[in-house]
């Protein structure tokens, strides 16, 4: 089964959710709630994207939640300073361009491991978040961005619109790009990379400043969608953004993965979130049922490299 | 030898078959192994020897078919398994845990204890005996393995399977990292091993080799057993190495190093006096345009290291470096191919493949600014681009879009060849080139680089087969303790005396050399 | 949309049949969020209507989320208890814009239709002022904050209003927790060796001051007046413990307010608009003194 | 410099740290904040003790936070429902290695990343733990074996005790006995280490079982610390315990790594928290601290690697 499964297999597992989810749960078969689904998903699958190219470099990003956080803030606080809504609204992705770099650097140039600086840096921009506003979060209703969290593009919802941008962008530069090629060889064998010729430091820095930019643009939705800067935003982000990377089968060895296997990881998690809801599921056994389900989609999951293996 | 032993095998394997994927790796093979014997296993890369020597080992389990030692069918379902039996084996890569000594390696799985704490000191004694059984004495015990060169790891490698009290052993290609001397070390063991009445599996691709060891070579071919020729019974004149090459490849391979005059043109590479600062130089030596210059030397000469120093992979402490008359400043590896030098690392498996990605991207990752515009790659020119190269490489693969994981040796070692000829480099840097890569596929790797040479590239091997360094080479660089010591001329060269500059051991005093450099 | 319409519970004046009913906690794993959830459900089954209740995570994201969710499911009434009052109101827009009544509960929410809340400021000013007047007006005090979220803020803002009043009362350690009991603990005994003299611990709520009663008793220090919000069982429990250092808590009933609010969402959805869109529930400070005639959540 | 500042390297930042918060915070230098440094310490040490083994076979596990709720809360309800103490003590640590021992499972016969597996694992048992009690603290002030949170031995505060001894113990386990070279196999080369006829799956299984019993005995002092069972314990002291491991020395590719790093790692932790409290530093600049101070002691640290490649 080995070729046709290891194109399907997660997709398999999120249609299979879907059908389960249509006969459990009366109203998870609209396209409302599509919409829905696909809404709540978006701002997770946006940090899932720069996370993927991340884990693909054979690296990772636990500063995730806290960038959004940051970059959130700091383009609220740009709009309401008065400077003009686009350019508050780069300014936020800038941000978090920013910590990405920052991040970069420490991998890329002192060859620190990726999980320590992210951990590290998750904690300080955290603080940064809350420094800036000194912990109080700032309203602003009249942000002039709103409509990239509220809005809709021809029925559908602007932070869905921006999503697929996001992933058409990623699968571009990693399926059609030089700079994309060089990404999976650096995670592939950074070793053979270096001999290759390839700028092993300057892609690590990339990836990280993309993901920091793509973190960025995650917290400049989310402000817009909550209308206010919050410090304690995207907490804990880092980890679902983790899981929709790997069950979407990109290895966290590096060298391996598609951005389209991270937006199908991403759905499922956010199908199953709405779908407990809607199903009523008390809170309590909503995370037993998430914890068991995201262990049983890897499981099966990893059957295609039995599969393959032929062991 | 007893009669009765010499006629019931000590191992015998029937009716094996064995399936990865869409890849039938063996089918219905039956091969036996008697005491007393030294049984070579030839074929072309993939022919399915090392799968083979896996099961026997109780790596993998076969899809089919039995394994019996002497007489009794046994399971082999773990490598345990083949540890109770007594079957020892140095598999084909290393196998070795980087971050542990030496010591720690070779005792990993069966530990010394006492009560049921470790006993480190019978650990490093140990491992003292084992080292010493093949003459590895300058390994110190304590040394994390993964300081050493790749020669050393791999004499630590033998010297583990070695010293297990072993029945049948196998060797699956263990001199393709070492250079003569060990070789010869090696070989000393293994008759010894051979008169103690164990049976003995070789795989090599070097003919030479098999020449002097085997009582008896068995031919794969494609997963099945094209034949076996007994040396033993028959005589070494009855057998000639033409039979055998035929039975690998199916044709003639007359003259493998197909030697020819070429034109050397004006000096393209100029090194003066380069040294990283430590063990390693400086060397001096200059390669012409169109011409094939080999160093050799033992394993830890230092060959390696001045190639990296050259293409920017080390760095430079002092020294020179100029390509066609321009002195060059090399940063790194990126910096080296823009320059115009191009380098084949010694171990493709670590330094060279992607083994994920397919052949194609393989193929085309150092000049991937070729085939792109602003970034976006344009896939239509790389992939005729690499057809191109396929085609003159006689790349054996399926598409271009399967993982290099999927080839066999040669064929990968082209694939890094085929990056190599893409750069189109004024200095091409071929560490190990033949590392490996089956009879067939080397004589095609010489003709390649002998093309190569013959568009004007300078081409600087480094190789530890010195039949090939004789063969393919216009001039001999012979490295020792990091500098070189001696330069020479291929033609009139011979094994003993570069041998003899190799290992500063000169048996006669007057060396048929060019000149000797300070 | 259920099928088996029962007539058990007679609408009264003005009082709509509301079938199924939305209740959003901004942090069940907080149990002054998670009684509330326990009075709904008894409600829930004694008036039979259908109950969702949903955990808010402290994420105010996720709780947009499942304002959706909710919408999807055709609520007819949501009792909110934001992360964030004002943070929400996109949200509670978007409910209101889908026919959807929207109460606010222990928190307000911006733009919701009425909203049923403690008055936390009052909650901090009734604690501090409890605590002063326990230490006679002046000594050294700690103040063990939350999370930054709205409640615990507007908590340490009452207690900053009385100890403005009072000058003699001196802060000389302030560090924010987890508002839970082990965080409480761990800051509290790091302050305590940092200041040889305290007399009195402020903490945001009951399971931060009774991780301070611990600390203090582990540290083996004595007279130490501390006080917390909520009027939780434990804190009662502690209030009649004489080995505790615990002296007051400003009493909420999370599970009352939850189903005042669902009684005000039954009468707007009935038509019937309370005249105040805010009934403020204003906390009762339980002490070792009163405690005995406290009934608890 | 290698040698030496291989074997001091992170003591040595450490020591700095330590030199640091004595001139700027008063009280930081005395016994009982010695006492209390080791004793907050030790609930994060213990879970990194079991970290450390797990990650030097190449794994992680994600899940030691939600693993001491699990069984702090069982501990608890066991002694509630009139177990003797020492049983239902035994019975969470028990609960512990039940926990891990499935991870193991899934992580060594499935051979599924330890990474999703864990963070699987770490949400249901989340999800366990609050509805083995409805969401609700269970207090209890009586708790049979309170002392193990709150006693002392001969002036020693019973948990620092309990560290101490742990520590001995994976110390012995993984510098002395076969199965410590084995952990080391495992996490160096696991082919290699299945070639050298090492059991690799037990290995792996041992391994995270241990770690789980490990979190387990720490959820045990957790909840005798508190005199209650919390179903919101050790949330995110996952990243805790993993920064004191890296912080330590051992690399998360596996292979390498010593428990004693990982104490040193831990006390920095430790002494970087209870010293900025002491400074009465606000809770944001803590944060930003913190992280800040992580990822240049790992930079330091990482100074010796560079020291002995030369480039
Ligand atoms: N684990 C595996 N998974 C898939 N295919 C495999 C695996 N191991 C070997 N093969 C395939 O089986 C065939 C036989 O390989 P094997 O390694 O036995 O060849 P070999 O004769 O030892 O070659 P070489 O001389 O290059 O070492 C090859 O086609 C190889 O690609
Ligand atoms: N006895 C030894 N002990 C430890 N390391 C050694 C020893 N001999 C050589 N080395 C290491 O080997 C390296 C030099 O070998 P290098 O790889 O350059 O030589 P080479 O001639 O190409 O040999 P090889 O065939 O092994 O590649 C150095 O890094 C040196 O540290
Ligand atoms: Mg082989
Ligand atoms: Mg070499």
């Amino acid at each position: 089964m080995g070729f046709w499964w290891d194109k399907v297999g997660i997709f398999a597992v999120l249609v299979l959710l879907c059908i389960f989810m249509s006969i459990m749960a009366p109203y998870f078969l609209s396209i409302d709630n599509g919409l829905n689904v696909a809404r709540s998903v978006s701002i997770n699958a946006i940090l899932a994207a720069g996370m993927t190219m991340i884990i693909i470099t054979g690296g990772i990003d636990l500063s995730v939640g806290s960038i959004l956080a940051v970059s959130g803030v700091t383009g609220v606080l740009l709009f309401v300073a008065g400077v003009p809504s686009p350019l508050a609204l780069l300014g936020g992705v800038a941000a978090g361009a920013l910590a990405g770099f920052i991040n970069g650097a420490f991998v890329a140039w002192l060859a620190l491991p990726a999980f320590i600086v992210t951990l590290g840096s998750m904690t300080y921009l955290r603080g940064i978040a809350y420094s800036l506003l000194e912990g109080q979060p700032l309203i602003s209703s009249d942000l002039g961005y709103r409509a990239i969290g509220n809005g809709a593009v021809a029925g559908i919802p602007t932070p869905v619109v921006v999503m697929v941008v996001v992933y058409l962008v990623f699968w571009f530069i990693l399926e059609r790009t030089k700079f994309g090629r060089h990404v999976y060889a650096v995670g592939g064998n950074m070793e053979a990379a270096r001999l290759a010729g390839i700028n092993v430091k300057k892609v690590l820095l990339a990836v990280y400043t993309i993901g920091g930019a793509a973190a960025g643009l995650a917290g400049i939705i989310f402000s817009a969608r909550v209308l206010s800067a919050q410090p304690t935003a995207g907490q804990s982000y880092e980890l679902d953004a983790i899981a929709a990377v790997v069950l979407g089968g990109t290895s966290l060895m590096g060298g391996r993965g598609r951005v389209i296997g991270t937006l199908v990881g991403a759905l499922i998690i956010g199908v199953l979130t709405n779908g407990l809801v809607l199903m009523n599921v008390p809170f309590f056994y909503q995370l037993i049922v998430k914890g068991v389900v995201i262990v049983i989609a890897v499981a099966i999951d990893s059957l295609r490299r039995f599969g393959k293996s032929g062991t | 030898m007893d009669q009765v032993l010499e006629d019931s095998p000590l191992l015998e394997v029937r009716g094996i078959s064995k399936r990865f994927g869409a890849t039938q790796a063996l089918s219905d093979v039956s091969f036996d192994l008697r005491p007393g014997e030294v049984h070579a296993l030839m074929g072309e890369n993939g022919a399915g020897k090392s799968t083979l020597m896996k099961i026997i080992a109780g790596t993998y389990s076969p899809d089919s078919g039995s394994i019996h030692m002497m007489g009794n069918q046994i399971v082999m379902a773990s490598p345990r398994d083949a540890m109770t039996a007594k079957v020892g084996i140095i598999h084909q890569e290393l196998n070795t845990f980087p971050e542990m000594s030496v010591a720690e390696n070779l005792a990993v799985g069966n530990e010394p204890t006492t009560s049921f704490m470790l006993n480190r000191r019978k650990m490093i004694s140990d491992a003292r005996e084992k080292l010493e059984r093949v003459g590895a004495v300058n390994i110190d015990p304590r040394t994390p393995i993964g300081r050493l060169s790749v020669g050393m790891q791999q004499m630590v490698e033998i010297a583990r399977a070695v010293a297990e009290d072993v029945k049948v052993l196998v060797l699956d290609e263990p001199t393709a990292a070492l250079s003569m001397s060990e070789s010869k070390q090696l070989f000393g063991l293994i008759h010894q091993m051979r008169d103690r009445g164990m049976g003995l599996i070789y795989i090599s691709h070097r003919m030479e080799e098999v020449w002097e060891l085997a009582d008896r070579v068995t031919v794969f071919r494609d997963g099945k057993l094209v034949g076996t020729k007994d040396m033993r019974a028959a005589g070494r004149d009855a057998v000639s190495p033409n039979d055998i090459v035929r039975m690998m490849v199916g044709r003639d391979v007359d003259d493998l190093y197909g030697r020819e005059e070429r034109e050397l043109d004006k000096v393209r590479l100029e090194v003066r006096d380069l040294t990283d600062g430590g063990a390693i130089g400086p060397v001096s030596f200059d390669v012409r345009a169109g011409e094939i210059v080999t160093m050799v030397g033992l394993i830890g000469a230092g060959r390696t290291e001045v190639g990296r120093l050259l293409y920017g992979a080390d760095k430079v402490a002092a020294g020179t470096i100029s390509l066609d008359g321009r002195q060059i400043r090399v940063r790194n590896p990126g910096d080296a191919v823009a320059k115009g030098i191009g380098m084949l690392p010694e171990s493709r498996k670590d330094q060279a493949l992607f083994l994920e990605m397919s052949v194609r991207d393989n193929t085309a990752m150092s000049t991937l600014g070729a085939f792109s515009t602003f970034g976006v790659l344009n896939f239509r020119r790389m992939k005729s681009k690499v057809d191109e190269i396929f085609t003159s490489l006689r790349v054996r693969a399926a598409s271009q879009s399967i993982e290099s994981r999927s080839l066999s040796g040669g064929n990968q070692q082209k694939l890094v060849l085929g990056r190599l000829m893409l750069e189109k480099p004024a200095l091409m840097i071929l560490d190990e080139p033949t590392r490996g890569v089956d009879i067939g596929a080397k004589s095609e790797i010489y003709r390649i680089i002998k093309e190569i040479a013959a568009t004007g590239t300078a081409v600087l091997v480094i190789s530890s087969d010195l039949p090939e360094a004789l063969g393919i080479s216009d001039r001999l660089l012979v490295m020792r303790e990091g500098r070189i010591v001696a330069e020479m001329d291929a033609q009139s060269a011979t094994e003993e005396v570069v041998m003899e500059h190799a290992t500063g051991v000169y048996a006669d005093q007057n060396p048929r050399m060019t000149h000797e450099q300070p | 949309t259920t099928g088996d319409e029962t007539d058990a519970n007679t609408p009264g004046e003005g009082k709509a049949k509301v079938e199924s009913v939305g209740l959003m906690l901004q942090d069940i794993s907080n149990p002054f969020f998670a009684a509330m959830q326990t009075s709904m459900t008894e409600e829930a089954k004694k008036q039979d209507f259908k109950l969702n209740v949903q955990d808010g995570r402290q994420d105010l994201a996720a709780q947009n989320d499942q304002i959706d969710a909710f919408i999807q499911q055709g609520v007819d009434l949501i009792l909110i208890n934001a992360v964030d009052s004002e943070g929400i109101a996109s949200g509670v827009a978007r409910a209101q814009a889908a026919g959807v009544t929207v109460v606010a509960v222990d928190v307000d929410a911006t733009g919701a239709d009425a909203a049923v809340t403690t008055d936390n400021v009052e909650a901090g000013r009734l604690a501090c002022q409890s605590l002063v007047d326990k230490l006679g007006g002046k000594g050294n005090i700690l103040i063990v904050e939350g999370t930054p979220t709205t409640a615990p803020q507007e908590r340490v803002k009452g207690c900053e209003e009385v100890l403005a009043k009072n000058p003699d009362i001196m802060v000389v350690g302030r560090q924010a927790g987890k508002n839970d009991r082990a965080s409480g603990l761990a800051l509290t005994t790091d302050m305590l060796t940092a200041n040889a003299d305290v007399n009195g611990i402020f903490a945001i709520n009951d399971p931060e001051g009774l991780g301070a009663d611990l600390a203090v008793q582990q540290a083996g220090r004595d007279g130490i007046v501390i006080v917390g919000v909520d009027g939780s069982p434990e804190a009662v429990l502690a209030l009649k413990d004489d080995k505790s250092n615990f002296w007051a808590t400003p009493a909420q009933d999370p599970g009352g307010m939850a189903l005042k609010a669902l009684e005000v969402g039954q009468e707007i959805v009935g038509g019937n608009k309370p005249a105040d869109r805010v009934t403020l529930l204003n906390p009762t400070i339980v002490d070792r003194d009163n405690v005995g005639e406290y009934g608890g959540w």
